[in-house]
């Protein structure tokens, strides 16, 4: 089980990658949208790691809530929405937790990938980052009763398998909708950020 | 694509400081992101709208008299987060309720959304319509997918006037809606404008073509066809609005509105509305007034669109109220 | 080049009728190529302007209240011949003079020099007034030689005001050239405008050039330079007008006019205007007022000018006049 | 010596043929101006071909003044002023004249290239129609003694070389003016048109 400090510094680890990855995710984003993602997540990311930082958390929840807010304050956009509903949601559906078990994690992702689908109105298959959340979801409810650091390292195989599949998918939302086929082989750069997030977490808990 | 700006990720926050110079001293700069108008008397209801940067005039270039009192004005394309849109409400409510009026895109409705949560726990009274005005994207029995385009002017116009003379909320959005409800519009594109941040273009298209009912960032319409004449595309477009479910018939009173989307001349615009008149005319359908120029745009994006708002006893005097703003103004 | 026109040739005839269209009963075109005002009072000194199409809504696009009494318009980048000036000078003449207010190009100039002589050969009372704002175009003792650019926009506006309250046309005369004298302009260009009749581009430009003070056709300017920022560019255009025989010093009041030649983004001309604030402000210079967007035009020409007008205590009222046309309206 | 009569259907050739060459001349200021000098000539020479056949000419003057009024009124532009003042003014200098012969055509000439480069302060060298037009004039002046058909045919010749030696010019007015070196090797298109009418009118003179 991680503590609420432990999740604090697994966040900040998480926005550091997601930062250091800004190229790679402008770059997917190039290829179906308009090349901004890594701009947009970087915005976000760099505002939650300068909360985080000045955070005593009190409790996992507090610390997903905080990076939450943190993205969908400064990100804008359909992405900031998605994305902060991704920890906010998330993030209350954990408030009485201790620390963050196999258990709450998946909680935690049930209530994030809903948050999300209500927000944003995409199923899995749309081609979003949807494609890589649900699956990180599904795969981390399997070791529900393993460590963290199992379940962490299921939800990031499922994260990244659901990120290449949505290559073979045809975009329903956004710019790269009006693509059509055009859009088979590429992934979605939401997807690819979900994919580093829960990879960047698994490594954070196996370390 | 040479522009003439400073830095391509600041130009959203640039644009809005010139904005504000603009207004002279009638508008300020209140949070980040949020223009409103100096003298919002107490106890109005107030007129918010928002969304992304980058459609200049719109949304931001609104805030005026007898128009919007606010906006809430996000990075190029994207709309503001929800805590800008929450400052920009609670900037605008002098205890009358705030209505948020913008254009119905998957992003904008994220995070108004949750504003108007947000506001509403804070104890605002905050109610939202929707501007899906673009006949091209969906059909009528689904409005709730369709876009809100150019017809967003005489909606925003409408309700600023209302604005200026109801004293409830429930009131601004009844006329509001009724405005709404009484617009219809569709566009074509030509060629694509660029994104400020990487200087490529929105979306692609023949040199020979032109995109029926595109939308303003390149979302699909209706068809893509060979380039034809002013006249028979009118007739295609006007076509396309008469088709929907809200009837313009002999002894009715609009407004036309046809919009350049940046690169499209006054002069096209012009050659337009001069089949629209006919067009209408033959309807026996009167032109109230008339709206044309660069209102609603994305970047130097070529291509036109024509909306027309219906007009009745009570949205009549509405629309002659004077108004003045940076995208529109009316003596 | 992909237009939304019928025919090329005769675009002009065509975005005129629809220019009168727009009017929706306040104008009409009294004869070809000329528009009026329907409702000029007996007596008042009447103020006609012309020019060549294409740029539009100059100039018939500022026939309006407080504004143009007419407009006499030629085909594409032409000026109208005398007789159409002729025309327009007789539609607008009330009893009490006609003033001619233009811009300084050799065609403009020839047809209606010949004019002015056939309307006072009737017997029509007429003076001219040129307008040369564009600082780039010669040095300030050759005056003569210098183009009429964006200035035109505070110029006829300051005019059209004065033409409603002045009762002679030598006032009339009197309050332009002081609108003149006090106006300088300078403009940039990014890219050219295609020529509608043959879809050509009107210059040619490097893709990463910029041409300092080029004309909106083309015309030389003070040279071609790598494209620079827009606070950079800003700050050059700035130092060009008050490197120029008309001072602007602490205390002054000005109108500041940003216009896009077309293409050019009003976020662009925001973020110019944010620039030419800060210098005026450093200056100590006030602005009285602001207008900004598509108002000088060439086509889809990319590129923007600057223009300053100084008022005194004489102008400033003639300002504040609401006024009303196509171009530009006031509140 | 042509009669009024002569004269007018000598001006209706002129304008045949001008309008017959609507292409070559819209090319010529293709090259260095707007390309529209073709259309504008058609436009203007339709114009007074209708007013010239529909005149019952009572003087070469007037047949001449009809033409660049049709001309001026009709064109609009830069060159609507200029061909318009040249067939104007040429014709009001000679309002006393009975008929057409070569002492007329000089003095006609002498007051054409005056007009014209009083309206359009362009000076020869400036390449524009003022070289084509003013060698003709001198080359008139020098056969005042001749027969009308060895003056115009003189005139041609002169307009002719002057339109070729307007190629080697550098343009001081319009549009060809930005082009500065560029415009070498190309004549002025107003100076085609100059050259295209004088040679009409002396083909005219010699059948
Ligand atoms: N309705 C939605 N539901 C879920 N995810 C979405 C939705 N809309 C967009 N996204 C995600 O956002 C990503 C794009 O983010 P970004 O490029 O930052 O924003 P924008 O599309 O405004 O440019 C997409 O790749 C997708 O994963
Ligand atoms: N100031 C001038 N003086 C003499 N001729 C002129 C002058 N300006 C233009 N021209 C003539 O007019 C011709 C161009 O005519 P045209 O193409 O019809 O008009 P525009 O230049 O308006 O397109 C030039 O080739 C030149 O001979
Ligand atoms: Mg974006
Ligand atoms: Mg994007
Ligand atoms: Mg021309
Ligand atoms: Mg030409």
């Amino acid at each position: 089980m991680l503590s609420a400090d432990a999740v604090k510094n697994m966040l900040i680890a998480v926005a550091d990658t997601v930062i250091a990855n800004e190229d790679i995710l402008g770059e997917a984003d190039r290829q179906l949208g308009d090349g901004d993602h890594g701009i947009g997540m970087t915005k976000g990311f760099t505002a939650a790691k300068a909360q985080l930082e000045a955070l005593e958390p009190t409790s996992v929840s507090q610390v997903f809530t905080t990076t939450g807010m943190a993205l969908m304050s400064t990100m804008g956009g359909a992405s900031g929405a998605v994305f902060g509903m991704m920890f906010q949601s998330g993030g209350m559906a954990i408030a009485s937790a201790e620390g963050l078990d196999a258990a709450t994690l998946s909680t935690f992702l049930e209530a994030s990938a809903q948050g999300v689908m209500n927000i944003g109105k995409a199923k899995p298959g749309d081609k979003t980052m949807v494609d890589a959340l649900v699956p990180a979801q599904a795969a981390a409810a399997n070791v529900k009763d393993g460590t963290i650091a199992e379940a962490l390292a299921a939800a990031a195989e499922g994260a990244r398998v659901g990120m290449e599949k949505s290559k073979d998918m045809i975009a329903q939302h956004g710019r790269a909708r009006t693509l059509g086929e055009k859009c088979i082989g590429h992934p979605d750069a939401g997807a690819v950020s979900v994919s580093i997030i829960f990879k960047r977490m698994s490594e954070f808990a196996a370390a | 694509m040479k522009k003439i700006i400073n830095d391509p990720h600041t130009v959203a926050t640039e644009l809005l400081d010139g904005l504000v110079d603009y207004y002279n001293g009638d508008a300020s700069l209140v949070s980040p992101g949020v223009i409103t108008m100096n003298d919002i008397p107490d106890n109005k209801v107030a007129l918010l709208v928002a969304g992304g940067a980058g459609h200049e005039p719109i949304y931001h270039g609104l805030v005026g008299k007898n128009f919007a009192d606010g906006a809430a004005c996000g990075d190029i394309f994207a709309a503001p987060p929800p805590n800008i849109m929450l400052d920009a409400t609670r900037a605008v409510n002098k205890g009358n309720g705030v209505m948020y009026l913008y254009g119905n895109y998957a992003g904008d409705v994220m995070n108004f959304n949750i504003a108007e949560q947000l506001a509403r726990a804070e104890g605002i009274n905050v109610e939202t319509v929707l501007i899906y005005d673009d006949v091209a994207s969906a059909p009528p029995d689904e409005k709730e997918k369709r876009r809100g385009i150019a017809g967003l002017i005489p909606i925003v116009k409408l309700a600023g006037a209302a604005s200026n003379s109801v004293d409830s909320l429930e009131e601004l959005v009844r006329l509001t809606t009724k405005a709404r409800d009484n617009t219809r519009s569709v566009g074509v594109a030509l060629a694509p404008g660029s994104i400020p941040a990487s200087g490529l273009p929105t979306f692609e298209l023949d040199e020979d073509s032109i995109g029926i009912g595109m939308g303003i960032h390149g979302e699909q319409g209706v068809g893509v066809e060979p380039m034809m004449s002013a006249d028979d595309l009118t007739a295609k477009m006007m076509d396309l609005i008469f088709g929907d479910d809200l009837s313009f018939e002999s002894g009715d009173e609009v407004v036309v509105l046809v919009n350049s989307l940046g690169s499209t001349t006054l002069m096209e615009c012009l050659i337009v509305l001069k089949k629209v008149k006919q067009i209408l005319s033959e309807r026996g359908v009167k032109i109230h007034d008339i709206i044309t120029g660069n209102l609603v745009t994305c970047q130097e994006m070529a291509g036109l669109s024509i909306s027309l708002t219906k007009l009745d006893d009570e949205l009549k005097p509405l629309w002659d109220m004077p108004c003045s703003s940076l995208g529109y103004t009316k003596l």
